[in-house]
């Protein structure tokens, strides 16, 4: 026998190259296929070209007033006029400039995870992403020291208040979750049946219930003369629901450690405490990024229920322009500035998360 | 048995199987090796149309190997297959696992099919294990499952893919002690492996592919002690060095 | 005791409705204006000397009397109606009228319906938790007529369901349905129905069981109205103090001690008037002819003048 | 053997370094804290609930409620009692979940089986769907249904009218309603002889095909005798069975059932939203069955319907039931936003109208907690159960 | 150094350890030996606490270890302690590991536990992985790293629970060198192993144990030439066959 000849690779055969073969491959691998695809694709383009005309070709972005607009197409005049009050309610105008700058500390505190920073600058602007810009935001935006006119927060609205319930509401949550899981987890009968039965109770009731409870009967429950901000109280309740949510998260990450972990740490002589802060937590919690992110989404979804209690959050605020005379029929165009709001937020701190999760992962491979 | 054709097949633009040409007889046992990415698994697996191939004939028992669902779904009744990593079904008992085939397939009555299970799983020597679940047995248990599994297809050809590969040492040999029973009682096999002392004791030829060819085919005898190809050699003298 | 607690915070809170033009409703920089919050001013300047010391919370119509009872609000000035449940059974008092109103029906033109008994088989859009629904309930009931009632939490919320069709009907106060009136797409497109079917006397509420909180919400209205009896205005209440007439001294605390008995400064009411005005004043800035509203005085014109608001002398 | 007649103990710790003795006084310290708490609270609500003059107690459910409401699957009017108010809130708010449970999980599945078709404009469109509705609000949702799409059907008088029977306009779909006459009852029974035969045939299928090893088409012919039977009744018996059909008349149509347009706007906006959840939960599911598990089942000569129903579905249905539940439950507790536009759901008739009627917020707003509470704990302990009968078995 | 007095330890029913005595000396080397399931594992998790037992004594360095609190943290101190699967902190990197026990039990300054810890993985010979994360890492490495983690409590007891038997076999061979200087260097050690070449060179005294007792404890010469229970042969033979 001859001494083999390797014979040279072919190109493959048009069927299985470039377009045709996409097409093929994706469109039309069979008749159903093919189908299907001229079906759905017909319907996508009957229904996308309408709506693409009435939101953005015909529609009407500038001019004076709801006369500018053409009837039958989108008049984004309306979010145009009404935005500072869509994004702070009804915050002071001339003060608008502080939450502004508190978002801004607070946009930058979020990009360092995708940022070619040495690992101990990046752990610095996390720690005050947690702690110093909640005070500090608090204080630009509440004012009432350093010189700054302090704004009542009934006057605080729209995005804004979205955006201070749902960060406020995890920042908050985060901790109480995960004392909440570690005591699911304890060995003490009494503080577990606590925390189970607190976590049952939270998980199972609406909470538009509880934000009710918070908003007008709290003061039932309270020793006669205390109470606080209405604010303050729904985002206790927004808080202690998150809460019980998360502690649901972090146990399932607290389960996915290894025992061998907990054995290593202990024979090395740390306590309790040590152990679940030095070894245990950032493990649990790195597993359960993803999860986070899901409730946290959520949450920020759930901050809508707020109008319920008569916060002028984002939705809130368009609602209540709605009823204004001047500006009939934009209901369709408010609502869907809403959704746009809240979905770029969504989708953004979803894929944030994936960041973050590759970010934490390539750390160390396995 | 097996006819193959000038099979051609490529993922994308890459050409994993090149000109495949193969004749198998009834009652032959083919062991199939060759180095890591050179197309052994995706022979094997166009063989029972796992993977479609772009050009060329496969002709199994007299039927042809094309695109129709009939046809395929003969030739995958006549053909057997094991997997390197077993694939049992994990919700179903052992004797579960053996009973799919031949009810849903063959249309054999259960009490036959229990019976015709139980045989083979007292050939690949597991009875015992008939009710439990694929989870609780050892690899070397699971992959004797697997191939008492395919068995009870009663398939007329057996391919096995690297079928001891995921196996600890002490359980690769009651696998290979199954194995070369099965061989011995005359079942056209094909099987792609690296454990050599089983080419040597039942392979009636040894197929060597590189780079999604057939190199070399041999009986083992030829083919471990004078292989006619610089590649075989050199892919021999790597291998037996262990 | 709560008036000593308004003292103490230097703020009142105020219940009010989250959004009915001439009654209560924000503009776009949180000022709200109307008849209700004007209530609500009068008392905190009567309480605090200053009338925009008041903390509005916006509450919905079911919310409203947990909010009170609970202690969440110091006084409820949301369009409440006087009933009899109301005032014995949930632990409250009403302190008085600020609008006599009746309940309506508000109707599409082109369905060319012209008497409330014609509305057999009707869809009623109307708001949850108000006398409206029972009023409604009763109305039918009584003349053996069927009625679909669709129940939105807000009243804003009707008003939309009826522009939206998917009501023959709204019903609500007549005040109301004027200024949900204006709200429609096309406001001429629906009439008022001449029928009124119900006495809806609305006024501030406070909680049962504090006299001394109770007597200055009451006195501070009573006040109000007396003081339009008497001719006294913002414009004027300066000038005032130095009139003879014993009623008007009694009121700008010029003479006697109201104001003490009531726990609050003798010229609470000069407070009061000077920064909200008299009670005709307040009318017609929020709801009166030259609004968007456009009622007339009617029965809540001074009984001098035909109509039934008559307050109590101060004496 | 340990014959030893005084065993050697461990020595007794200090007490107080006693990790027993120290989580034995946390424990009560616990109990206490929460013992102290919870008296507070109900002291303080007693307290002020009797300072503020609010009544107490559960006397109010049997006093008349004196308000409509619009839908009621069980008999109401505004003469009964608060007590009956709770029951109406309740079935609506069953009535709501249980259809937006079906509606969502079909979607969901159809959602999340499209998610992985081999078409690429399926997946991509199944993909843009979840990824726009998932990320938006629910109460948004709700008020888009309902105030921009189910808002700008026509009125009644324009109806649009399907067949002539039933019509779809801003007062929600009127289908006509089967009225009984002498006779019916066979139908009935036709129907209860159609079930009690399928179930005969499908047990005799399966032991006839553990005897021979034939299959037998079970399904379909189940089918069609369930749905032929009662049909035949129906001629045979000369049509016992009117139908009233919807008629406009003054404002309305008369006649009739109705499914009210904010049941349809509850409805729609709770199964898309939670359709999102369940197409990912089912994508997930099917992919987490290794190709392996498929390969092999197809290796065996397994008709892919087969391959699907033997050994895909089952081993997806352990990944996805748990999470599903928690969807469902979700699923209920949101039906509670139903408030936002007027649906008469617990929330809505009993936590909003009847509470504000009452005033009594403590009992009222209690009963509520309690109904979600006891499905939220029954679905989680059916589910506790579901788990333990399908785990796999390990070693 | 070590005085185990009568100890018994019960899961559930199942007695694991019954009455066990055994004395270490400052500086002896034990390897403990038996068949799976034995007790070998509990007996060394005892000596730190990893599991309560319920009758009888355990004294190191003088301190009895009872449910006692400030004692078990004091005993912990002292004795390092090597698990079969690393269990290495993979989060923290391979210095974080070893700087752990110092700074946070020792509360020794970072500086001078950086210094130290540098100080043992050259020992164990990897200072160049320091930092590296455990992921990253050989298993030989893994053990090695968690070797040194062990050493930075600067214990006055090693104990290893079967070091070696997780590894492939070349690994083995770093880890028992590494382990061999240690003995050599004075170090009290306890190991459950199977290595007997390791208990030939290095232990004082083995211990062979069954069903939750000691059957036998002597010198490895005595142990391996002429042991006196017929067990212990029995064992022994299964063993050397390898
Ligand atoms: N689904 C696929 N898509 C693209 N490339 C593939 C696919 N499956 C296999 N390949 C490539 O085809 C080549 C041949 O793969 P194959 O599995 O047949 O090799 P093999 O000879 O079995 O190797 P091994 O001994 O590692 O199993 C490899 O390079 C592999 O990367
Ligand atoms: N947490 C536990 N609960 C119940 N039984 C246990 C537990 N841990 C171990 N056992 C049992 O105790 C016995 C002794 O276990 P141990 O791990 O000490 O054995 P070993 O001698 O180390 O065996 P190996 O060589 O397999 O590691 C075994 O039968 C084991 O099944
Ligand atoms: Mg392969
Ligand atoms: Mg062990």
């Amino acid at each position: 026998m001859a001494p083999h000849q390797p014979l040279p690779n072919q190109p493959p055969p048009v069927t299985q190259r470039g377009v045709i073969r996409w097409l093929r491959a994706n469109l039309f691998s069979s008749w159903i296929n093919g189908l299907v695809t001229l079906v759905v694709g017909y319907y996508l383009l009957s229904t996308l070209i309408p709506l693409i005309d009435w939101a953005f070709i015909g529609a009407v972005f500038t001019g004076d007033g709801v006369d500018a607009c053409r009837p039958g197409k989108a008049c984004w005049i309306f979010v145009e006029e009404r935005f500072g009050f869509f994004m702070y309610g009804f915050y002071p105008e001339a003060l608008r400039w502080r939450p502004t700058l508190a978002f801004v500390l607070f946009a930058l505190a979020v990009v360092p995870p995708f940022l070619p920073l040495p690992a101990r600058l990046r752990r610095g602007v996390a720690i005050f992403g947690l702690t110093g810009l909640p005070v500090g935001g608090y204080i630009l935006i509440a004012g009432g020291v350093f010189g700054l006119e302090s704004v009542d927060t009934s006057q605080w609205g729209g995005l804004m208040l979205t955006l201070i319930l749902a960060y406020v509401g995890i920042i908050a949550a985060l901790p109480i979750g995960v004392a909440l899981a570690l005591g699911r987890r304890s060995e003490m009968p009494v503080i577990r049946g606590i925390c189970v039965i607190f976590i049952e109770f939270w998980r199972a009731v609406p909470l538009i219930t509880i934000l009710f409870m918070a908003s007008v009967m709290l003061p039932l429950f309270l020793p006669d003369g205390v109470t606080f901000d209405k604010l303050l109280r729904a985002l206790i309740g927004i808080t202690l629901f998150q809460a019980a949510y998360m502690a649901e998260v972090v146990r399932g990450g607290l389960q996915a450690i290894p025992k061998g972990q907990y054995e290593a740490a202990e024979a090395l002589g740390l306590g309790y405490w040590r152990r679940m802060r030095l070894i245990i937590l950032p493990q649990a919690l790195k597993i359960v990024v993803p999860g986070i992110a899901n409730t946290v989404i959520s949450l920020f979804k759930d901050t809508t229920l707020v109008l319920i209690i008569g916060l002028f959050d984002l939705l809130g605020a368009v609602k209540s322009t709605l009823s204004d005379p001047a500006w009939n029929n934009v209901m369709a165009e408010g609502y869907l500035f809403v959704a746009f709001c809240f979905w770029v937020f969504c989708f953004g701190m979803s894929r944030y998360s994936h960041r973050v999760e590759k970010q934490l992962d390539t750390d160390h491979r396995q | 048995m097996i006819q193959v054709n000038d099979l051609n097949k490529w993922f994308g633009d890459f050409h994993v199987l090149n000109s495949i040409n193969l004749d198998v007889q009834k009652g032959e046992r083919i062991v199939i090796c060759g180095p890591s990415g050179s197309g052994k698994s995706t022979l094997i697996r166009c063989l029972n149309h796992l993977e479609a191939h772009q050009r060329g004939q496969i002709i199994i028992d007299g039927v042809e190997l094309n695109e129709d669902v009939k046809n395929i779904e003969a030739i995958r009744r006549e053909v057997g297959m094991v997997f390197q990593q077993f694939n049992l079904f994990p919700h179903l008992s052992v004797l579960e696992n053996c009973l799919l085939a031949p009810i849903w397939v063959r249309k054999t009555p259960r009490r036959e099919a229990i019976e015709m299970a139980m045989h083979y799983l007292e050939r690949v020597r597991i009875p015992e294990q008939a009710d439990k679940y694929p989870g609780q047995l050892s690899g070397g248990q699971q992959q004797r499952v697997a191939i008492a599994r395919a068995l009870c297809m009663q398939p007329k050809i057996m391919l096995f893919d690297e079928p001891t590969s995921a196996l600890d040492p002490e359980m690769i040999k009651e696998v290979l002690d199954v194995m070369v029973e099965l061989a011995s009682s005359g079942m056209t096999m094909l099987c792609v492996t690296h454990e050599m002392g089983f080419a040597k004791t039942v392979a009636d030829r040894v197929i060597f592919m590189d780079d999604g060819q057939i190199v070399e085919a041999a009986p083992p005898r030829d083919f471990f002690t004078r292989p006619e190809q610089p590649r075989t050699r050199e892919f021999l003298e790597q291998i037996l060095q262990h | 005791a709560t008036l000593q607690d308004v003292q103490d915070a230097g703020e009142l809170r105020c219940g009010v409705s989250n959004g009915l033009p001439g009654f209560s409703q924000p503009d776009s920089s949180g000022n709200w204006a109307g008849i209700d919050v004007d209530t609500c001013r009068a008392v905190a300047a009567a309480v605090l000397g200053d009338a925009d010391a008041v903390e509005f919370i916006p509450l919905t119509a079911a919310e409203r009397f947990t909010a009170l009872q609970s202690g969440e609000i110091d006084v409820l000035s949301r369009n409440t109606t006087w009933t009899t449940t109301r005032d014995a059974s949930l632990g409250l008092n009403f302190t008085g009228t600020n609008y006599y109103d009746g309940q309506g029906f508000l109707i599409k033109t082109a369905l060319g319906v012209d008497s409330a008994y014609d509305l057999d088989g009707a869809a009623v859009c109307t708001q949850a938790g108000t006398t409206t629904e029972l009023n409604l309930a009763d109305f039918f009931r009584a003349n053996d007529m069927e009625y679909e009632a669709v129940v939105f939490d807000t009243s804003e919320a009707s008003a939309q369901g009826f522009d939206n069709n998917r009501c023959d009907v709204l019903t609500s106060d007549t005040s109301q349905l004027a200024a949900l009136k204006t709200q429609l797409t096309d406001p001429d497109s629906a009439e008022i129905l001449p029928e009124i079917i119900s006495k809806e006397p609305l006024g501030p509420v406070v909680r049962q069981g504090d006299d001394e909180w109770f007597n200055v919400v009451k006195w501070v209205l009573f006040g109000q109205i007396n003081a339009e009896e008497y001719g006294i205005t913002s414009e004027n209440v300066e000038e005032m103090e130095s009139s003879d007439n014993p009623s008007v001294q009694r009121i700008v605390g010029t003479s006697g001690n109201m104001g003490e008995i009531l726990g609050l400064d003798d010229d609470f009411m000069v407070d009061v008037i000077s920064q909200v005005g008299n009670y005709g004043e307040m009318f017609e800035r929020n709801v009166g002819p030259d609004t968007p509203l456009g009622l007339n005085r009617g029965n809540n014109a001074l009984w001098t003048d035909g109509g039934i608001l008559y307050a109590p002398p101060f004496r | 053997m340990s014959s030893d007649p005084t065993p050697l103990k461990p020595g007794n710790p200090k007490p107080w370094n006693d990790p027993r003795v120290r989580s034995v006084a946390f424990q009560l310290i616990a109990i206490a804290a929460v013992a102290w708490i919870g008296y507070s609270l109900f002291q303080n609500t007693i307290s002020n609930m009797e300072s503020r003059g609010i009544r107490t107690g559960f006397g109010f459910l049997n006093e008349t409620a004196g308000f409509g409401i619009i839908m009621s699957l069980i008999d109401y009017n505004e003469t009964m009692t608060y007590a009956r108010t709770f029951l109406v809130g309740l079935t609506n708010t069953l009535l709501v979940s249980g259809l937006g449970i079906l509606f969502a999980t079909i979607v969901g599945f159809i959602v999340g089986i499209a998610r992985l078709s081999t078409n690429w404009l399926v997946a991509k469109l199944a993909l843009a769907y979840i990824e726009i509705f998932r990320n938006v609000p629910l109460l948004l949702q709700i008020f888009f249904w309902y105030f921009a799409v189910l808002g700008t059907l026509p009125g009644p008088r324009q109806a649009l009218d399907v067949g002539g029977v039933a019509f779809l306009s801003n007062r929600g779909i009127i289908i006509p309603r089967p009225v009984f006459e002498a006779g019916a009852g066979w139908i009935g029974i036709a129907l209860i002889i159609a079930l009690i035969a399928s179930a005969v045939m499908v047990t005799w299928a399966r032991r006839r095909q553990a005897a021979t090893g034939r299959i037998f088409p079970a399904f379909p012919l189940a089918s069609a005798l369930i749905l032929g039977l009662p049909a035949l009744a129906y001629f045979v018996m000369g049509r016992p069975v009117g139908w009233d059909i919807p008629a406009m008349g003054g404002f309305n149509f008369s006649g009739g059932i109705t499914a009210i347009p904010e049941l349809g706007a509850l409805l729609l906006a709770l199964t898309i939203y939670t359709a999102t959840f369940i197409a990912e939960i089912v994508r997930s599911g099917i992919v987490s069955v290794s190709s392996g598990q498929t390969e092999a089942a197809l290796a065996l000569g397994l008709p892919p319907r087969r391959v699907l129903r033997l050994v895909v579905i089952p081993q997806a249905l352990r990944v996805i039931i748990p999470p599903l539940t928690s969807q469902y439950l979700n699923l209920t507790k949101n039906s509670s936003l139903a408030v936002a536009i007027g649906y008469p759901d617990l929330v809505n008739v009993f936590m909003g109208t009847s509470l504000n009627q009452t005033g009594q917020a403590v009992e009222i707003v209690a009963m509520t907690m309690a109904v979600y509470l006891a499905i939220s704990l029954s679905i989680s302990l059916l589910m506790n159960i579901y788990n333990r009968a399908v785990a796999l078995k390990e070693r």
